[in-house]
């Protein structure tokens, strides 16, 4: 039951991957990245790792994506690939 | 070029799948990691530190090593990300500004070089 | 300068927000020892209460929280660190064993308030450490 | 006494600590604390080669928090770390006391958080070396990385792009030896050396520990810019400000190349590398290959940067054909190497950066003249060369000599031709500088419109550690022996059986 | 045999797939910032890797249930835990730099194109 | 004193790297200082390897074992009767170069003069090394140095032409030490050692193949600094370098260094018996020979006269190695003897070129017509020393080739024995007719009596008289005749009865 809990999400994560790199857009890429740490973050609390997945929220979602976005402000939006 | 990296990536995908082949299974509590050095942990971290989260006791206590150096890092990094963006900014008197005086000064203006007071914050 | 975000809407919420996140972050920092949680990422929350109020508030905030602040607090955090991990190999004992910091208290105690502490220092560093980044890549770089 | 394996990494994350809130506030004062902890580094090391030549190899072995490995981690000083951390740590020390008025030039108004960056630089790399757990070596392999991106990247117009390469291979070789930690772990349920070195012989045919073998290797290839994975190297060092490739061209490749040494002859069953999986046997082969690459490239070279560059592809190749011959002295020869390269290239690079502050030139064509105006340097920059190309009695020499009776020992008599033809092409490129420093400004068509160079040595501070290099080249060549017994030939030992 | 060896082991198969897609982010894409989402997809894997390896058939998490003691096979290992949450420290600090890299050179060359990047490096100098 | 006196060979060498230190510090400012140190380095030098003479010619050995510089092997000297002759000739014939160097280069107002003292002296502590190295490793050791050192003397003259010929040098040079060096590596695999051993220390058990593949590196690392066809072609390009450097290196340390080097292959390494066994020495007897001849054909078109010296070098060089080669005691004897009487003849000839060259600015042979007058004493001279290499006797040439010749008879290979007598008339072909020219052509610019200064006129007289002393009493000067008896004695134990 559990397992395959942990296969959907694992397939939706290998989706929300490669949408975060073909998206052409990096603001929406790095929607679609943030999106993907907070799913990573739910996987890991599945798995039995409470701390790991409270810091893959704060870190690998919020912080990183916050910078990203920051990063964004100051270099041009669109990516040719 | 874009090709022969995709297939040398394929290959080294499939490398890393061939050797899980030798891993225990999935949740076996009889796998080495399962019965190696965290059994201690499991059994001593309470008794040691009076610690119930053993992570916590695991990460600052048992290996706080490497969390000192993980903490290293975390200001290595924010360093590193000064040393790169930021410059100081050397008043016209000799002295120095702060960290950030560049960066006020040309928010300030387009050519802080003309205005006398240069990047006093 | 205005902040980049500027709203009505974040500036109110950000304001409310920020010394909740705060609080919050303190309790995940010390009450590391009992759930998840800990140094790493109450210090992540109270970097994100600063970058919201960084946000929010935009020039105002470097009156409340100047930007060398960053870099000095992750510094200290971090030297803290290092002098705890000094203070045992000055009463003998190996780098980071607590239970010789401090002579005269049980072993088990003193690995408990030594765990609390390089927590709480974690977090400092990491608090102090983020926001310089953030302050940094907000500046945009100097050429 | 004990403590030494501790202190040495920690006093100078210590010093790096301490340099970085100093310098927010004193310029001085950030250099003062930087330089102090490296010294004290460097004495502590020099203590621990000493404990090493008193108790005949006996490892000093040291936990840290006191909690026994497995549980904790360990911090092992044995010949080859003693012999690591004596090396980073000089080098670090001369760097330091070379670095400031080069700085004031290359990277103005950045110089007070240049100098906890290199501390941080100098502690990483000796965790690494001296650590006994393999993740805790990934955590020091991270710290001396990400310092090393902030110097490198503070160069020349091009430094930001040709580092963002370096951190994303970077990044790949560090994700590729933390997965092989993984594989590792899940393998035998320890990530300590001397505890995986006893759980592995029952393992060898495990296709985890395979994949893990690999995949680590790999990595640290990567970070050790082992030929394929060279091509972030030269744009790196061709911008990068003078004072950080003389301190990172010299060590930090070689403490890559320490890992994988430390995982062939310690971590993994010995003949694991060589007979079930023939890891180093590929090291040797990419090596050769590389030797031969780097050195043809760095003559088609015209910035002396670059040509230094590709210089050192070559060279760590000797360092990788030292694995691959895996016989004791071919291995002597290697890690012989590893000093006389670091004496080398920081030489090398120190040179390139006083030239630089004096005259302003980076171009082979312009180093014209050069000779005349300051002749000592030259003196030095002739001692490099020489040792460059493995002419005796220089350091470089010696370890050319072990890896030639390594390989002859070991029978690849193609790797025997690569060394030989190696000499001869860094003659070619090297000898081409020395020509160009001394002729005369007077008839060389090429700068005859150029205002002759004012006569005069770089600054005392740079002149001194360029001349203690030079002198260390000479003294490693003459008294190279009394490294390889006192400390190599216990290192290369268990390759003897 | 194939066929049991990915049901069995399919979580493997997912994450060496994730492994697979950052590894192409960050070495076939041109534009850098997509080499930076590559490259967290790339680390993210490999903690995935960590923490799934870690599971254990009737344990929990590793916090001690005081009613429960200190019993081996209750408790989730700890120790890969303590591994990942280091990584991703290690791992958001590297983005860190990178992105204050990518601002000043894009300040520089106006591009992130890696192509055109080193072409321009490599011309000037 | 007992230290100094067992360290004698130590002090040979270091003495004149003393002497370049000091030469260096002393500079332009004070020239009769800075000459007066290379002066007295080079008297001290001549006094401390003659004071050794009567020792070796005793059976003594004079060892220093200074440190180990690789596991097991020390850099270690050992004094020996091969190692004393060369010794002795580039010793005392550097106390001449010097005095004639002194007038050659003021005479030209050279630049750099302090940078071309200090080097030629390092040049002779690194001869004088290679003639006491006990070892190939520590043999090498010093030939990568002499390498190194003669390369700002070669590019002296500092124009395009000097550097792209010094670059030329360099790749030679450096391709002849590695080789070398890649060679020792293997004799030390093989046989775990490489200190010299009288009559040879490789074994023929070692394996054919590994044999001949140290022959092979070894015939590149010594085959270049001798001059042996076909890698010789560095050499005549080489006398670009200011005259006393030709004179003395380029017929004296440099190139008499590679021949050295075969002495001490064939004698020391090898032994006779394992050359002859294995098929090298013929090997090398054939390129010898086919060098002698080419040379000296080569040397017959040449006009410009360094350059028909040079070649004339190059033929007389192979004329040692064939020597050697042949591996008949009475060969070796007249190779070994070769080496003195080569020296002191072809330095007198370089001295002549270079007087007339400093003098007049004259440097073809066809521009040479009635000079005799002119410079009647240099021009004496240079005919004692072209009769001399065509092997007229009384002068010391005769003599050597007398044993050369003995010994191809010895060994049987006559047609060796033709090629030293077809190349004896070709030498005279190209030699003879430069003194005929200088003394019986006319020229109207040649009338007045005018020698070169006195500081090049001695020297060249000096010579002179060694080469016909060499010949009268090859004995007398120095006890050279002994010495070489003594090589052939110790390398092949035949034994001679004593002095002609």
């Amino acid at each position: 039951m559990i397992g395959q809990l942990d296969f959907w999400l694992m397939l939706i994560l290998v989706m929300f991957a490669i949408l975060a790199l073909e998206v052409r857009d990096l603001l929406a890429a790095v929607g679609v990245l943030t999106g993907f740490s907070f799913l990573m973050a739910l996987l890991f609390a599945e798995l039995g790792a409470p701390d790991v997945a409270l810091t893959e929220a704060a870190l690998g979602a919020g912080l990183t994506g916050v910078f990203l976005l920051l990063a964004l402000v100051f270099v041009d939006r669109k990516s040719e690939d | 070029m874009k090709l022969f990296a995709m297939i040398l990536i394929g290959i080294l995908a499939s490398f890393v799948i061939w050797g899980t082949h030798d891993l225990p299974e999935r949740g076996d509590p009889q796998s080495p990691a399962n019965l190696g050095v965290s059994t201690y942990y499991i059994e001593n971290a309470y008794i040691d530190s009076e610690t119930p989260n053993m992570v916590t006791a695991v990460l600052a206590d048992y290996r706080g090593f490497d969390t000192f150096g993980e903490a290293v890092v975390v200001v290595a990094a924010a360093l590193s990300s000064l040393l790169i963006l930021l410059r100081r900014r050397r008043r016209e008197d000799g002295s120095e500004g702060g960290l950030f005086s560049e960066v006020d000064a040309q928010k300030a203006g387009p050519d802080p070089s003309t205005s006398p007071s240069g990047g006093a914050p | 300068m205005t902040s980049r975000f500027e709203s009505i809407f974040l500036f109110v919420v950000a304001r409310a927000m920020v010394p909740l996140i705060q609080v919050f972050a303190f309790y995940v920092i010390t009450h590391g020892h009992y759930s998840p949680g800990g140094g790493f990422q109450g210090g992540v929350m109270l970097a994100a209460s600063i970058i919201l109020l960084r946000i929010s508030l935009g020039e105002e905030s470097y009156d409340r929280f100047p930007r060398e602040a960053g870099i000095v607090i992750g510094g200290f955090g971090a030297l803290a660190f290092a002098l705890l991990g000094f203070a045992s190999m000055a009463f003998g004992g190996n780098f980071l064993e607590y239970a010789l910091a401090v002579p005269g208290m049980g072993a088990e105690e003193l690995r408990y308030w030594g765990i609390f502490f390089a927590e709480v220092f974690i977090g400092f560093l990491v608090w102090g450490a983020l926001v310089a980044i953030y302050d940094a890549l907000e500046s945009g770089g100097v050429e | 006494m004990s403590q030494i394996p501790a202190l040495i990494p920690t006093s100078l994350l210590l010093a790096s600590l301490l340099s970085l809130l100093i310098g927010l506030k004193s310029r001085r004062g950030a250099h003062w604390t930087a330089l102090l902890g490296a010294i004290a580094a460097f004495a502590f090391s020099l203590m621990g080669v000493k404990a090493m030549i008193d108790g005949d190899g006996e490892a000093i072995r040291y936990a840290a928090g006191n909690w026994i490995p497995p549980i904790g981690i360990e911090f092992v000083l044995d010949s080859l770390s003693a012999y690591m951390t004596a090396i980073i740590t000089f080098i670090g020390v001369i760097v330091l006391i070379y670095a400031p008025r080069s700085l004031a030039l290359e990277t103005p108004g950045r110089e007070r958080m240049v100098y906890p960056s290199m501390t941080l630089v100098l502690a990483g790399l000796v965790g690494m070396c001296l650590t006994g757990d393999v993740f805790n070596l990934y955590v020091f392999l991270e710290i001396a990385a990400l310092a090393a991106y902030a110097l490198l990247a503070i160069g020349d117009r091009g430094a930001p792009v040709a580092t963002l390469r370096y951190l994303l291979f970077g990044a790949i070789g560090g994700g590729f030896y933390l997965l092989g930690v993984a594989y590792l772990y899940y393998a035998t349920g320890t990530v300590n050396m001397a505890d995986l070195s006893m759980r592995l012989p029952e393992l060898m045919e495990s296709q985890a520990v395979i994949v893990a073998a690999v995949l680590m290797v790999v990595g640290l290839g990567i970070k050790m810019a082992l030929f394929p994975f060279h091509f972030w190297l030269p744009d790196v060092y061709t911008n990068a400000p003078s004072v950080s490739s003389a301190l990172i061209a010299p060590v930090m490749t070689k403490v890559s190349a320490y890992a994988i040494i430390r995982l062939f002859l310690d971590v993994f069953p010995p003949g694991f590398f060589t007979a079930n999986l023939p890891l180093a046997q590929t090291i040797g082969w990419f090596s050769a290959a590389g030797i031969i690459f780097g050195s043809v490239l760095a003559i088609a070279q015209h910035d002396y940067r670059r040509m230094l560059a590709y210089s050192s592809v070559g060279q760590l190749g000797y360092i990788g054909l030292g694995i691959g011959l895996a016989n004791p002295i071919g291995m002597i020869g290697g890690l012989l190497h590893i000093v006389n390269h670091a004496l080398m290239k920081g030489l090398l690079f120190m040179i390139g950066g006083a030239v630089r502050l004096r005259f302003g030139v980076t171009k082979i064509p312009d180093f014209v003249g050069v000779g005349r105006a300051m002749p000592w340097t030259m003196v030095a920059f002739t001692v490099g060369v020489l040792a460059m190309v493995g002419i005796p009695p220089t350091a470089g020499f010696f370890s050319k000599w072990y890896l030639l009776l390594g390989s002859a020992e070991a029978g690849a008599w193609v790797w025997f031709a690569v060394i030989i033809a190696s000499s001869l092409l860094s003659a070619i490129y090297f000898f081409r500088v020395v020509e160009m420093v001394y002729r005369d400004p007077e008839s060389d068509s090429a700068v005859e419109d150029r205002e002759p160079l004012p006569r005069g040595e770089a600054p005392a501070s740079m002149f001194w550690p360029i001349t203690i290099m030079a002198v260390s080249i000479m003294a490693v060549g003459i008294f190279n022996v009394l490294i390889v017994s006192a400390l190599l030939e216990r290192v290369a030992a268990p390759l003897g059986g | 045999m194939t066929a049991d060896f990915l049901l069995s082991r399919y979580p493997y198969v997912l994450i060496a797939v994730l492994f697979a897609i950052g590894l192409y982010g960050m070495t076939v894409k041109r534009n850098l910032m997509k080499k930076i989402i590559g490259m967290t997809i790339f680390q993210t894997s490999i903690y995935l890797f960590f923490i799934q390896g870690a599971t254990k058939q009737g344990a929990t998490i590793p916090v001690l249930d005081p009613e429960l003691g200190p019993s081996a096979e209750l408790y989730i290992n700890p120790l890969p835990q303590v591994i990942v949450l280091t990584a991703i420290v290690v791992g958001v600090a590297i983005t860190g730099v990178a992105l204050s890299l990518i601002l000043v050179l894009y300040r520089r060359y106006g591009t992130l194109d890696e192509v055109e990047l080193l072409r321009r490096m490599r011309e000037s100098a | 004193m007992d230290l100094l006196l067992t360290n004698r060979a130590l002090f040979a060498i270091l003495v004149s790297a003393f002497a370049a230190v000091a030469v260096a510090l002393t500079g332009e400012r004070n020239r009769n200082l800075r000459e007066s140190w290379t002066v007295l380095a080079a008297l001290a030098k001549f006094g401390i390897v003659a004071s050794m003479v009567p020792g070796v010619l005793a059976g003594q050995r004079y060892d220093v074992n200074l440190l180990q510089i690789s596991p097991g092997i020390e850099l270690a000297l050992r004094v020996d009767p091969a190692g004393i002759l060369f010794a002795m000739s580039a010793s005392f014939l550097w106390i001449l170069t010097s005095f004639y160097a002194f007038g050659y280069m003021r005479g030209g107002k050279e630049k750099k003069q302090t940078r071309f003292f200090a080097w030629l002296a390092v040049c002779l502590s690194a001869t004088i090394g290679i003639c006491f190295s006990a070892n190939l490793l520590t043999f090498v050791l010093f030939y990568e140095i002499l390498s190194v050192a003669t390369y700002p003397l070669v590019i002296h003259a500092g124009s395009e032409k000097a550097y792209r010929i010094g670059r030329q040098y360099l790749v030679y040079a450096i391709t002849a030490g590695i080789a070398l060096v890649g060679g020792i590596a293997l004799v030390h695999n093989a046989a775990g050692s490489l200190d010299f051993v009288a009559g040879g220390f490789l074994e023929a058990e070692m394996g054919t193949g590994l044999l001949w593949a140290i022959f092979a590196c070894f015939f590149i690392g010594f085959g270049v600094k001798a001059g042996v066809m076909p890698i010789h072609s560095w050499l005549p390009n080489a006398m670009i370098a200011p005259t006393p450097v030709s004179a003395l290196l380029h017929a004296v340390a440099v190139v008499k260094a590679g021949v050295f080097g075969f002495v001490r292959l064939v004698g020391y390494t090898f032994g006779p018996d394992l050359m002859g066994v294995l098929g090298a020495a013929a090997v090398l007897a054939a390129f010898a020979g086919a060098t002698i001849l080419l040379a000296s054909f080569i040397a017959l078109t040449k006009d410009d006269l360094k350059a028909r010296l040079a070649y004339s070098t190059v033929g007389h060089l192979s004329y040692i190695v064939l020597g050697v080669a042949l591996l008949a005691p009475q060969a070796m004897l007249g190779a070994a003897f070769h080496m003195v009487t080569h020296a002191a003849m072809k330095i007198t000839l370089f001295f002549c070129a270079g007087a007339i060259y400093i003098h007049t600015g004259k440097k073809k042979v066809s521009q040479l017509d009635g000079i005799g007058r002119q410079m009647p004493l240099t021009m004496a001279a240079f005919g004692v020393g072209a009769i001399g290499l065509v092997g007229i006797p009384t002068i010391g040439g005769f003599i050597s080739k007398w044993y050369l010749a003995a010994g191809t008879i010895d060994a049987g290979a006559y047609i060796f024995l033709g090629v030293l007598l077809v190349s004896g008339i070709l030498n005279a072909a190209y030699l003879v007719p430069i003194v005929t020219r200088a003394f019986f052509r006319t020229s109207p610019d040649h009338t007045r009596f005018d020698e070169a200064s006195a500081l090049m006129v001695v020297p060249i007289a000096l010579t002179m008289t060694l080469s016909i002393l060499l010949g009268l009493f090859p004995d007398a000067i120095f006890n050279f005749f002994s010495l070489a008896e003594a090589i052939v004695e110790t390398v092949t134990g035949t034994t001679f009865g004593g002095a002609t």
